[in-house]
């Protein structure tokens, strides 16, 4: 890829829209949305439930087709589902017949990666998620939340340079969530990776990212862009202190709260 | 939880006594109705007499019986392998799902006994054949449920691997198939006990050898305790076979929810 | 099978040959069995090996598919087969007299044709008997409607006539009566076909025409033993029904064995074959076969006798 | 998203269009072997003159079909329900499981062709003997995959059906057996196909009328054309048959992610 | 029952353990934990991901038997599954083949239900969940979150007397659960049902409940009970400035840090 590639958008979503045909109805989830993610950014999107989040990151992965518009990642227009990416799903979607950590290395597997370095880097992912001593466990004898630390080790194992997360922390107790954001911040600090992370929580949402999406409700369209100002290396609880913290957290609620009906 | 079982003699008289006593009750009932002369011998023999003969000609019936097992193994393996690769090609082209589908109906819906004199013309009196006629009864079953059982997995989990890039092939052999063999294991099973079928037919048309010669030559002299005994090793032998099966299927599938699905059953039947 | 055909000439080797019955073993094979015993057919030349065979109508056909060197079948199966284009031709008819029979338990009081009127008939589809029934009716004054003709599997008819499901069967004399009588312990009773003015051919020796054309040598020594060993076992039937003991596992018993050979033995001449050897037919014989055979519908047309029978290598003595 | 299909005759062309050059192309295989003499006419007739002979004795090939497919049909329905029924019983009880497992692998390896004489002598040469027999076919693999699909129902689902309280026969109606449901119509298709072949089978046995007592008789008059005329129409009655579950596959199951599938696959196809 | 049993304890655990084992290893999930639960107490349940919460949910329920110790609903001790409780699992589970409104409604037929009463009631809940438009909309065909707001409308369909939910928001945005949060009081409040709430929000714990149960990391054991001391009804925006709330969320905060090894 060229340099001059690496400097444009890492995702680039132009004027997308998708519309779901079913013999019942016609939905149409995402309507005309542009939004360009540079390379090594971190953006959060939130939006009401059923706006078209996730539909926004199949689109991203090329697990989706738009009915019209284009997107281009990292250079090259998505025409079918692309490997150059993490993709963390809603669900865990777990294979029910590996353990906790087979089913991690299921990724170096199928991308053909050194075994030995990706049972390594398992193996360190599973002590940063805490499922040590679960690593032989069978899906169905882990707990929610330990399924999905599963699924999160699992796209993080071959270090993508894009990252795409829908709620990868939903089924996480308040602590160890946090625990979790913290850790994930780490990590995209160090690796530069480019992070598009669907969640519904505020100050997740504005913790970790550079910008926040705010979407519409169903057809979504972008509300509004928070930029997030805050330092580049956050402290937890200081960061969580900031009066820019506050403000923008103050204002995603609001925006939310017109996108949802309330007020 | 329920506590876990230690002692492995305890669990195989478990397992076992139902059988058992079936077998014995059966045994029980076929001794009075030909005791009783219910049933007359002509039709059917006494178990003293069957087990009698099958003691009396057991070296005879053993090399018959390993070329039986021999047909039914070979074709049914094959059948097996075919079934599989076929179901594999359905479930990833269209063109040959829609051309190969009416091809297997056909030869699946064709009587194989009407048609073997064919076999026999063309590939003589050997085993060659028996295994045709038992690869062309097991295969069958074979594609219907690798097919389904292909295309039940689970979408998601394809779309999963997409994003991983591993290609088609690993796709297929680390989700695909894995997730296909609880449907591929029940359409092995009824594969099986057609290739047994599928063996002695073929020994029916034309053949000097196998229990299909000894049970169609025992029907032809009304020697109804050899018929008998022919029948009951052709059942033994098609039901060891069912068991492998069955416990290839426990071994390989551990994970499995039919077989996790007892406990639950269990819990759930006391509530 | 297979083996033949590729070494001429007399001497040397014993050739292997193979000889496919028309069914399972049972008494009338027990010539075949003496002569292998015998040594009558390895000094013919030929080491003789005998498979079992399920129906003589698979049998022509494996013959002339060259699946099987000889075979033993009907002739009317061979009549039918050769005039559908199977290249297989009679080297011989040893059963000259028809075995086809009307079989029942003699507390049925059947003694003549007309006795059948009203009675139910097992039989199986698409045999050669089935198709001459209708013309022994006829040569009795009979109709096809008088009796409810029942088609069964070859087993189960022997199970409907014992069961009563049927009064009576049509079957070789030589083959089913004697078993159902020994498993009943009832009394056979038969009409025979030929007994009721209508004879034809029945089993007999063949063989491919491309074995004529390639190996005629060996066709002759094969008929010249056959010819012997026929010879030989109608001499000592005891010995040959003997004979077959243990050559083959599953045999009916010794009684019904020897039953059944004895029956044969009286099928294997004709008025005009009378003290000639065993197989050695005669022109009549075959037009008055093959006309019967147009008659009741088992050939369409009805060919010179050349077309089903190779003179040339038939034994003449 | 794909477009919408609106064009129906544009949908029936694209999926008929290779069925039907498949046909065409074994036609002509079968045109050139029988023409070019590679086979022989005593072996394998010619098309032309199996569908002449079709034609002209259409008439009386009818009755013989109707008689078939009526006594398929009746087998296939009593061994789908009492397959489900018994499937339904073994998964419920392990008492029944362990027993019936047995006698119903008996039943199924033993051929039926070999017991011909009792079926004869205690059903007659009536149609039942045939039902009989094509239920006995057919019976088992509708067992094996009902079972199969009855255990794989998710455990989540059952441990949610137990909090509502809705008894066995409620939680079964409402989820076991949905749930079981692409599974079984894998099992009925084979099991269709089983039924044909199994009246097939018992009107070899005994019986005077049918397709298979047309193929006896072919075959002993050496008919090829006969034969073939009715091998041609007993496959058809077969693939009709199993046609119509497909269909009633798709009209039940429009849910069921083997039907779902073949979207994902294409698109997944394409990146 | 007598009006002595309903004054009882509406759900008792008495010394309860959980032990899970399989072929590789053994893991026990709950250790001696006892809980009384009075008539229409609403009583959340917080606790380390992978602790035991939703175990001690389906202990309550009877989809699980206890290794020792013994649980009391209603009355009458649990020894198999019971049904005289709404469900919300941890995972949607819902039929794939039937629509939202049908799934919805898996609850009546089970149940025997008068179907016009629930049929009215399945509306009312579709509404209020926000699902308008989706009723006849497959489980595929529905975002995550709404699956997770149809297993609601499910488990709340029969009006139960006791209601164990596992996470029930988990899916939603914080808009929308908070709405939804609001509902569920109201709900509480005018039908007088227990509730028992595993949550990941202590913000929610507190806002909803009349006691907090803290549990510690696994095996887990019950950390501590915090009685919340707020008022019966109780505005959203207003409860979450009281002084009350602030040093109730904070309490569970440090106990669950110190629970998650964090601290
Ligand atoms: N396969 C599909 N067929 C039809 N409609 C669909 C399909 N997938 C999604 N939808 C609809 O598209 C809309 C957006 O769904 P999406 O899953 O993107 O929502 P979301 O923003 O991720 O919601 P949540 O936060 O609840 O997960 C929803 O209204 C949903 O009903
Ligand atoms: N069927 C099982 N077999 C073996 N271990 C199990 C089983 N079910 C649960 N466990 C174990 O029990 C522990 C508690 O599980 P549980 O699901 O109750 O956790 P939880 O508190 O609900 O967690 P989460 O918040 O992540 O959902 C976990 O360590 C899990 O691994
Ligand atoms: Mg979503
Ligand atoms: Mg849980």
């Amino acid at each position: 890829m060229s340099a001059t590639l690496e400097m444009a958008a890492s995702v680039a979503i132009d004027d997308v829209s998708v519309r779901f045909r079913s013999k019942r109805a016609e939905v149409t989830a995402i309507q005309q949305v542009s939004l360009d993610v540079a390379p090594g950014e971190f953006v959060s999107i939130v939006g009401p439930s059923g706006c078209g989040k996730s539909t926004l990151l199949k689109l991203v992965s090329g697990l989706l087709k738009p009915s019209s518009g284009t997107v281009t990642l990292l250079g090259s227009e998505v025409r079918g589902p692309r490997h150059d990416i993490g993709f963390v799903f809603q669900r865990a979607a777990l294979l029910e017949w590996r353990s906790a950590r087979r089913n991690i290395l299921l990724q170096a597997e199928m991308r053909g990666m050194n075994s030995a370095e990706a049972a390594r880097r398992a193996d360190e992912l599973i002590e940063m998620t805490g499922l040590s001593g679960f690593e032989n466990a069978l899906p169905h004898e882990l707990s929610g939340g330990m399924q999905q630390r599963v699924a999160l080790c699992r796209a993080l194992l071959h270090q993508p340079r894009v990252l795409l997360m829908d709620e990868p922390f939903g089924a996480l107790d308040a602590l160890t969530r946090e625990q979790m954001n913290v850790e994930l911040h780490r990590v995209w600090r160090e690796t530069g990776t480019t992070v598009l992370l669907v969640t519904h929580s505020i100050a997740e949402s504005v913790y970790l990212a550079n910008r926040v999406i705010v979407l519409t409700q169903r057809p979504a369209v972008v509300h509004e862009v928070i930029e997030v100002d805050l330092p580049g290396v956050r402290d937890y609880t200081a960061t969580m202190a900031r009066p820019e913290f506050a403000s923008a957290t103050a204002r995603i609620r609001d925006l939310l709260g017109a996108a949802t009906g309330q007020e | 939880m329920d506590k876990v079982r230690t002692d492995p003699w305890r669990g195989l008289v478990e397992r076992s006594w139902r059988p058992a006593a079936l077998l014995a009750a059966c045994l029980a009932v076929w001794h009075l109705i030909t005791a009783t002369g219910l049933v007359e011998a002509y039709l059917v023999p006494s178990p003293a007499k069957t087990f009698g003969l099958l003691a009396d000609k057991w070296s005879y019936l053993w090399g018959h019986t390993w070329v039986t097992t021999y047909e039914t193994v070979l074709g049914f393996v094959i059948a097996g392998v075919l079934g599989v690769l076929v179901a594999v090609a359905m479930v990833y082209s269209r063109t040959v799902e829609s051309t190969a589908y009416p091809i297997l109906l056909f030869a699946q819906v064709i009587p194989k006994i009407a048609i073997a004199p064919l076999f026999v013309v063309w590939l003589g009196f050997g085993f060659e054949p028996k295994v045709v006629v038992a690869v062309l009864m097991a295969f069958f079953p074979v594609v219907i449920s690798t097919v389904t059982g292909l295309k039940s997995v689970d979408t998601e989990m394809l779309e999963l691997a997409a994003t991983m890039g591993g290609g088609p092939v690993k796709t297929f052999v680390k989700i695909r198939f894995p997730a296909a063999l609880p449907h591929l294991f029940a359409g092995l099973k009824v594969a099986v006990t057609l290739a047994v079928t599928g063996a002695v037919v073929g020994e029916f048309v034309g053949s000097n050898e196998g229990l299909g010669y000894v049970i169609l030559q025992a029907n032809g002299n009304m020697d109804t305790p050899m018929l008998f005994a022919g029948l009951i090793v052709i059942s033994v032998v098609g039901v060891l076979l069912f068991l492998l099966l069955d416990l290839a299927e426990k071994l390989l599938l551990p994970w499995h929810a039919s077989r996790r699905g007892a406990a639950v059953t269990t819990l759930l039947a006391k509530g | 099978g297979g083996g033949g055909g590729t070494t001429s000439g007399s001497g040397g080797e014993a050739q292997e040959v193979t000889l496919t019955l028309n069914w399972y073993p049972y008494g009338e094979h027990a010539p075949f069995y003496y002569g292998v015993k015998q040594g009558i057919y390895s000094r013919h030349g030929i080491n003789l090996k005998i498979q079992a065979g399920q129906g003589s109508g698979k049998t022509v056909t494996a013959t002339g598919a060259g699946q099987t060197d000889f075979g033993w079948a009907d002739t009317s199966a061979l009549a039918t087969a050769v005039e559908q284009g199977v290249p297989a031709k009679s080297i011989g008819v040893y059963l000259q007299t028809t075995p086809a029979s009307v079989q029942f338990f003699t507390d049925k009081n059947i003694t003549r044709p007309s006795d059948l009127k009203g009675k139910s008939v097992a039989t199986t589809a698409g045999d050669a008997l089935t198709k001459t029934f209708p013309a022994f009716l006829k040569q009795n004054g009979l109709q096809e409607s008088d009796v409810s003709i029942q088609n069964i599997d070859p087993a189960g008819k022997m199970a409907a006539v014992i069961s009563n499901r049927t009064d009576v069967l049509l079957g070789f004399a030589s083959d089913q009566g004697p078993t159902i009588k020994e498993k009943a312990g009832k009394d056979v009773g038969y009409l025979r076909f030929s007994e009721f003015g209508l004879n034809y051919f029945s089993n007999g020796l063949l063989t491919s025409k491309s074995m004529l054309q390639k190996n005629p040598e060996l066709v002759k020594k094969m008929v010249a033993a056959t010819q012997e060993a026929w010879a030989e076992a109608e001499k000592a039937p005891e010995a040959a029904a003997e004979s077959m003991k243990g050559a083959a596992e599953q045999l009916p018993s010794p009684t019904v064995v020897l039953e059944q050979f004895k029956t044969t033995l009286t099928l294997l001449h004709t008025e005009a074959t009378k003290g000639k050897a065993p197989g050695v037919n005669s022109v009549e014989d075959w037009k008055k076969t093959i006309e019967t055979f147009q008659q009741t519908g088992i050939i369409k047309e009805a060919s010179e006798p050349s077309a089903y029978w190779e003179e040339s290598v038939a034994p003449q003595g």
